[in-house]
């Protein structure tokens, strides 16, 4: 695909302002949606529904911070959904084994860098299969979907695992708590995402990811490590994964087989709408912040009104996501 | 007293209430190949109807079942592929979601979904005083789901016109769909009386929705099928969770006992079991606690 | 001239990119069954230019007017059914298809069901026309470079042209292979094809053409015909200058040890492999094409899987595994390959330029100014020439685009620097930079190994020659040996003589 | 070194008896899971269960060689499932619709005619927004995926939708019947493939399908006309759905808001484990045959044993997909 490019007048020739307001695509679109939601049911606006919205959207949105890396490098996690519930429950069971006693804040600490520790390692999991035994990502990581949910199923028994009370009252906070006024997991979410957006586009490292995504070929050649990138790319996934988890189980305080089931396609989406081309090479992480909020929207949307028979939902979904793609289309070659 | 082989097929343990059904059949088929010596019993998971119906082939062609058991994961689609096994004279009993056809089991072990629609709309109505905003929050676009939606709404029209029940949206028997709807309900209502769940997986979002909204309104929460954590709150008096009403899952249980006793003795099962849906309050509590299953 | 239209017309052509106008108003005529060449530098615009002929690009202004009648084309498509077919500088075949299934790539043979069978055989003849050796089942993917070009001129030969435009075809080709498609193009020029001819080699245009245009700058320097003219006068008119002789004095190496390798082998591609570099050294490695001689340094820098008894970077033993172990020893390389494996094409010049360098840049966070300057420095060290600098460097044409590969790697600074093919597709007036950069390289104390298929170039260049054939290295030659008559005999196995007699005495 | 076997060019002097080993990766998969199962249970090895096993692996074979097509040409498509469940449930509703009636030989040809109608049309969408609209394949048919099973939801009221009995007779043979012996959906199946593989890699359309996803530029330049060979793909591949989906109505009778769910995950992962890659470029219909079979197989063999817990069916799926796509690596570039 390389040599295409040649002949395609860059699109860096086109006046700038143009191309960058063709950039906003998905910002265009959510606000497009803001306006309707808003036309719908007033209440949309409340500074309440949002900050709601913004919480939700901050899971999905974590992960799809993730997962902007994984793509642009290449790739593709589809395990992160069963990731998440295995984090999650494997975390709860070592919180509860830990320690009913006491406040608790050792034992939560300990639960979460547990989580971080499993995301990170099955980040390496991956990113080893697939750099070192290069086996394609999409088999690796579907085969560890499975792996992942079914092991949780078999430490819950097929039931959930919840947090202890003690504990539960202890960790809650971290979901429901406010720093400055704003939820926890939104600033949690804002941290991911500018500390994404500074490690995708100014570090070496980052570097790396869109080079190899470009052209991994070329990259080996430029001496870079290609298989240790990768590696890092898979487990900063699997990080992410830990981190939505972290806010996640302070929520519901427990993990169920049911637990993340289909968070790889939004979150894929997310990045996606975004703007970030599935072939790899080049996105951005604020499109992936754009497109998880506004897929949250469309979901908190539909909640708040009843124009559509209930059946229909999906369908609205779907409709809006195509539409928002087809509004930033046009830059891709 | 020859040998005889019981399939049991049921749906994986993909949320709660599957999950303690995975975990009664488990516990069954101990408890029956301890009782008849005689009996195999095979407790087979399926992750959809498609899956669920080559099990149930398999079960006959190689594991050579003579009796089967079996909860669909969906009635319409597994009723031919069930039928095909009675028609190779495997005695065939159906848990919970009837076939399409009736002709295609030997017996039925019903769950009560209508029943519990009704039940739970009898105790909505009655609470409320026939008066006040529900909102309702549904399963899986399923049969089972639109059974138990139907009666609650018939008992809503016929007893109690005066509650008026603001939206109905999916919640998917997941407790993250139910917390995201319900905290979109509580934006979107300002005054909500009471909250049918329809299912404990979605109470459990619910109730944290409305804890995080601080909302005093809502009077009370009622869920379903009797999870273990929820039944506990209604023993110990929660403020929102004043009852339940059952949806066993042990229903498996019982199905697996009247098919085992009827194939080892050679009598004959009862046609039709019904595993009647009841009203679980803080004075029964105790009889529906089963500390040890999943659910 | 004569009442005869010209095959082709050019009136007025004027191309901009965005802000930038790099065709100015071009005019000039090609007379019908003729080859005529199209010289300039490196970015004069010919190859867009010869796009808009065929379809790719359309002009901004202007006309093309073909045997008497104006065209415009919606795509190559248009072009190709009035027979006017492009052979591009840069591949543009499927890697995934086969040689066959590429040349007959949108033509196919046969009914309802395609007769591989049938375009296998003329592949295979097209081929053979062009005498290559080549099974047309194999994948593109696994082709080299310079087998590439070819199948990529067969695909144009299987196209009935009547006007063939060939955009620098030998660039990447040997001298033998230059002299069978200098025979096919006369041949066809007889038979009443009109050629393009775009090339850098002023040798090769002067011995072809028939007629010569020279661009400057996008504009029309001369147009006229081809006789009397020396390639000296062409270089001349392509620059606007005198140009002073081509190659600079070679320096003397020192008695260090810039690079040591003993015993290599490349499994499948170079044997017991040993030789030294000295710092200061300009060592050339001749061999025909499919020697090895890429596959030979890809494996010494750990692109592929090799063994070695040992390594010396200046004089310490080292172990080279990988690329960036190598520029952490002082050893860089520059890939023949310039799409495949050298230019993020899809990538600005600058995060092209620093690739190799980041870490000079982090701090921890990369400073782009500081990667903006050192791009605008190498910019004009290298004379990148570019109407902007925040391009992708797909946008360069193509010499500047091996000057940006170039520059990337002396980024590192490095103290042994191999090329493989380092003035592929470049100007003359650039390749002369290029020349006085190895050498100044060399006299600044560094080690530089080239791999070249132009022979005058490694002549004039190095101090030393190796000579690989069959991945062995056959011939050691230096000083009175440095003849095209001697290389030549040693790389096609007439001549041996020992060169592992070149051992570091121990 | 690992790494720098993936830069070693096939040498066309490679000896092509290796090579062709090489590239029998899944085939091998396939013995070996065999011989383990035969181990197992020596009833696997039973003319009734392979048949069983081919059987269904028909109807995810039969879309996923559709799947072949959209994924050599660099496409993918997330919709088949719901895609599936909407032809089903719409075939089913006209079926009823027109009669209960007589024999209903000709109602259910009109059932079919109208099912593939329904692919060829819903693929015919898919392709105009991708081709024409320049939509990213993945946003499009997650778009559609979501908007065809809301559509058959609408239908059945949430509920199902099924055959009536008549026609439901009248239908079975279809999937129940045989044909010389041979279970018909096993024939379609290999008809399918054969077809498949004779368009793939005897006709231009085959050709420039693989033309397209090997490098879109090139094809263009060679007068391809991309955009109509690309709608052609995902109307194969909706026809392929079709197909597949009438050989799944008889056999189940009816259509749900729950059928076809991740069906699209199996179809792309028989591809892959068939060893075409997912960026596109090449494939082969017969490795995706081998692929869907091998899927089967785990199913099968699952059930035919006891030795592991039903909650870790999943996993054991899982470590086998990621064991084969091992064992067939290496030829990737
Ligand atoms: N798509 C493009 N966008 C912007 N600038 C371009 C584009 N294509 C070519 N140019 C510019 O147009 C000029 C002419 O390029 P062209 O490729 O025609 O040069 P050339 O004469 O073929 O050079 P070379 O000998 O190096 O191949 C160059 O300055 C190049 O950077
Ligand atoms: N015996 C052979 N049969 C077929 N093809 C061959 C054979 N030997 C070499 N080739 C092809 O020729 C190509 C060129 O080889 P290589 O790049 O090593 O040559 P080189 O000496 O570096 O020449 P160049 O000057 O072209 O770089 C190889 O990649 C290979 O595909
Ligand atoms: O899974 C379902 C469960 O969640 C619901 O409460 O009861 C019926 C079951 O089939
Ligand atoms: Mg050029
Ligand atoms: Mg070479």
């Amino acid at each position: 695909m390389t040599e295409s490019r040649a002949e395609i007048p860059a699109r860096s020739t086109r006046p700038p302002l143009l191309s960058r307001l063709g950039s906003l695509g998905p910002l265009l679109g959510l606000l497009a949606l803001m306006i309707v939601a808003t036309a719908l049911n007033s209440d949309f606006l409340t500074v309440s529904n949002l900050s709601n919205v913004l919480t939700r959207a901050s899971f999905i949105g974590i992960i799809a911070v993730g997962a902007t890396f994984v793509i642009i490098s290449g790739g593709i996690d589809l395990s992160v959904g069963s990731m998440a519930a295995l984090i999650a429950g494997s975390m709860i069971l070592i919180m509860n084994a830990l320690g009913g006693d006491g406040g608790g804040g050792g034992v939560i600490a300990i639960g979460m860098l547990c989580a971080l520790a499993i995301g990170a390692g099955a980040g390496l999991l991956h990113g080893t299969f697939i750099a070192r035994g290069r086996i394609e990502p999409f088999i690796v990581t579907l085969g560890t979907l499975g792996i992942y949910r079914a092991v949780l199923t078999y430490l819950s028994e097929g039931g959930s695992i919840s947090l202890n009370n003690t504990l539960s009252d202890a960790y809650s906070p971290v979901y429901y708590g406010k720093l400055l006024g704003v939820p926890i997991p939104i600033v949690v979410f804002a941290v991911v995402a500018l500390l994404g957006g500074l490690i995708l586009n100014r570090t070496r490292y980052g570097r790396y990811v869109q080079a190899i995504g470009s052209n991994e070929q070329v990259a080996r050649y430029a001496a870079v490590d290609v298989n240790r990138v990768k590696v890092i790319t898979y487990m900063i996934q699997g990080i992410c994964v830990a981190l939505a988890t972290l806010l996640y189980v302070p929520r519901l305080g427990s993990a169920s087989p049911s637990t993340g089931i289909l968070w790889e396609l939004e979150a894929i989406a997310a990045v996606i709408i975004g703007g970030t081309a599935l072939k790899g090479g080049s996105g951005r992480i604020w499109g992936t912040v754009v497109g998880a909020m506004l897929l949250l929207s469309i979901e908190n949307v539909l909640n708040l009104t009843s124009i559509i028979s209930v059946y229909l939902n999906a369908a609205v979904q779907g409709v809006v996501i195509i539409v928002v793609a087809f509004l930033q289309r046009g830059k891709r070659s | 007293q020859t040998k005889q082989v019981m399939g049991v097929s049921i749906p994986s343990a993909d949320h709660g209430w599957t999950g303690g059904v995975v975990y009664w059949a488990n516990e069954t088929k101990k408890e029956l190949e301890k009782m008849y010596p005689n009996l195999t019993v095979i407790v087979k998971t399926a992750k959809d109807a498609n899956e669920q119906a080559n099990q149930i082939q398999d079960m006959y062609t190689v594991n050579k079942i003579n009796a089967l058991v079996i909860l669909p994961q969906e009635s319409a689609p597994l009723t031919r592929p069930v039928a095909n096994l009675k028609d190779k004279g495997v005695f065939t009993v159906v848990v919970d979601r009837a076939l399409t056809d009736p002709k295609a089991q030997d017996a039925y072990v019903a769950g009560d979904n209508p029943g519990l629609g009704r039940v739970s709309g009898e105790y909505v109505g009655k609470t409320l005083g026939g008066k006040g905003n529900v909102v309702v929050l549904r399963g899986i676009a399923t049969v089972i789901d639109n059974q138990r939606v139907d009666a609650f709404d018939k008992v809503m029209k016929e007893k109690y016109p005066g509650i008026k029940i603001l939206d109905r949206q999916y919640a998917n028997w997941n407790r993250d769909d139910g917390f995201k709807v319900m905290q979109d309900y509580l934006t979107r209502f300002p005054k909500i009386d009471a909250v049918w769940a329809q299912d404990d997986d979605i109470a459990v979002g619910v109730l944290k929705a409305i804890e995080q909204a601080g909302r005093k309104d809502i009077k009370f929460v009622l869920g379903g099928a009797g999870m273990k954590e929820m039944i506990k709150k209604v023993q110990d008096g929660d403020p929102l969770i004043t009852a339940d009403v059952t949806y066993p899952p042990n229903m498996i249980r019982d199905a697996m006992l009247l098919t085992a006793k009827s194939r080892m003795t050679k009598t004959a099962m009862p046609k039709t079991t019904i595993i009647p849906s009841v009203l679980v309050t803080k004075d029964n509590a105790a009889k529906f606690y089963f500390p040890k299953s999943p659910f | 001239m004569t009442a005869v239209p010209a095959a082709i017309a050019f009136r007025k052509v004027t191309k901009t990119f965005g802000p930038v106008e790099v065709l100015h108003g071009v005019t000039f005529d090609i007379g019908t069954a003729e080859i005529h060449a199209l010289i300039g530098e490196n970015g004069a615009g010919k190859s867009t230019l010869m796009k808009i002929l065929g379809g790719y690009q359309p002009q901004t202004s202007g006309e093309i007017v073909l045997t008497g009648q104006p065209v415009s084309w919606r795509s190559s498509r248009d072009a190709e059914a009035r027979g006017v077919v492009l052979i591009h500088q840069e591949f543009n075949l499927a890697d995934d298809l086969s040689v066959a299934q590429n040349i007959f790539l949108g033509r196919e043979l046969g009914g309802a069901f395609l007769n591989d069978a049938a375009m296998n055989q003329q592949a295979a003849a097209a081929l053979t026309r062009l005498d290559v050796q080549l099974d047309p089942r194999t994948r593109v993917r696994d082709l080299s470079v310079p087998q590439k070009q070819l199948v990529e001129i067969a695909k144009a030969l299987a196209r009935d042209a009547r006007v063939l435009v060939m955009d620098e075809p030998t660039a990447t080709l040997t001298v033998r292979e230059t002299e069978v498609l200098f025979a096919l193009i006369r041949r066809l020029r007889d038979d009443g094809v009109t050629v393009l001819y775009i090339s850098h080699k002023l040798g090769e245009v002067v011995e072809l053409a028939d007629s010569v245009t020279v661009l400057r700058d996008g504009e029309v320097v001369f147009s006229g015909p081809a006789a009397g003219k020396t390639p000296h006068d062409l270089a001349n008119l392509m620059v606007g200058r005198e140009l002073e002789e081509m190659f600079p004095d070679v320096g003397q190496p020192t008695q260090n040890e810039a690079l040591h390798v003993e015993g290599l082998e490349v499994p499948g591609w170079a044997h017991d492999i040993t030789f030294t570099l000295r710092a200061g050294e300009v060592l050339g490695f001749a061999g025909l094409v499919g020697s090895g001689r890429t596959e030979l340094f890809e494996g010494l820098l750990g692109l592929r899987r090799h063994t070695v008894r040992q390594v010396r970077v200046a004089g310490r033993p080292t172990r080279i595994d990988s690329p960036g172990k190598a520029a952490k020893a002082g050893v860089v390389y520059l890939s023949e390959d310039r799409k495949g494996k050298g230019l993020l094409v899809d990538f600005q010049l600058r995060p092209n330029l620093t690739l190799m360098t980041l870490e000079e840049y982090a701090r921890p966070l990369l400073n782009i100014g500081a990667e903006q300057r050192t791009l605008e420095g190498a910019v004009k060290t290298y004379g990148i020439r570019t109407g902007r600098l925040d391009v992708a460097a797909s946008a360069l044409s193509g010499g500047n685009q091996q000057k940006l590969a170039l520059a990337r790697i002396l980024e590192v600074n490095p103290d042994v620097i191999v090329l493989d093919e380092p003035t592929r597709g470049v100007d003359v007036g650039a390749k002369r930079e290029i020349y006085l950069l190895v050498q100044a390289l060399a006299a600044s104390g560094k080690g530089v190994i080239v791999i070249s298929s132009e022979l005058t170039e490694l002549l004039g260049l190095c101090q030393r020659l190796l000579v690989v054939r069959e991945g062995r290295i056959v011939g050691n030659l230096s000083g009175q040996e440095l003849t095209e008559q001697e290389v030549i005999q040693y790389a096609t196995g007439l001549k041996v003589n020992a060169p592992t007699l070149e051992a570091a005495p121990r």
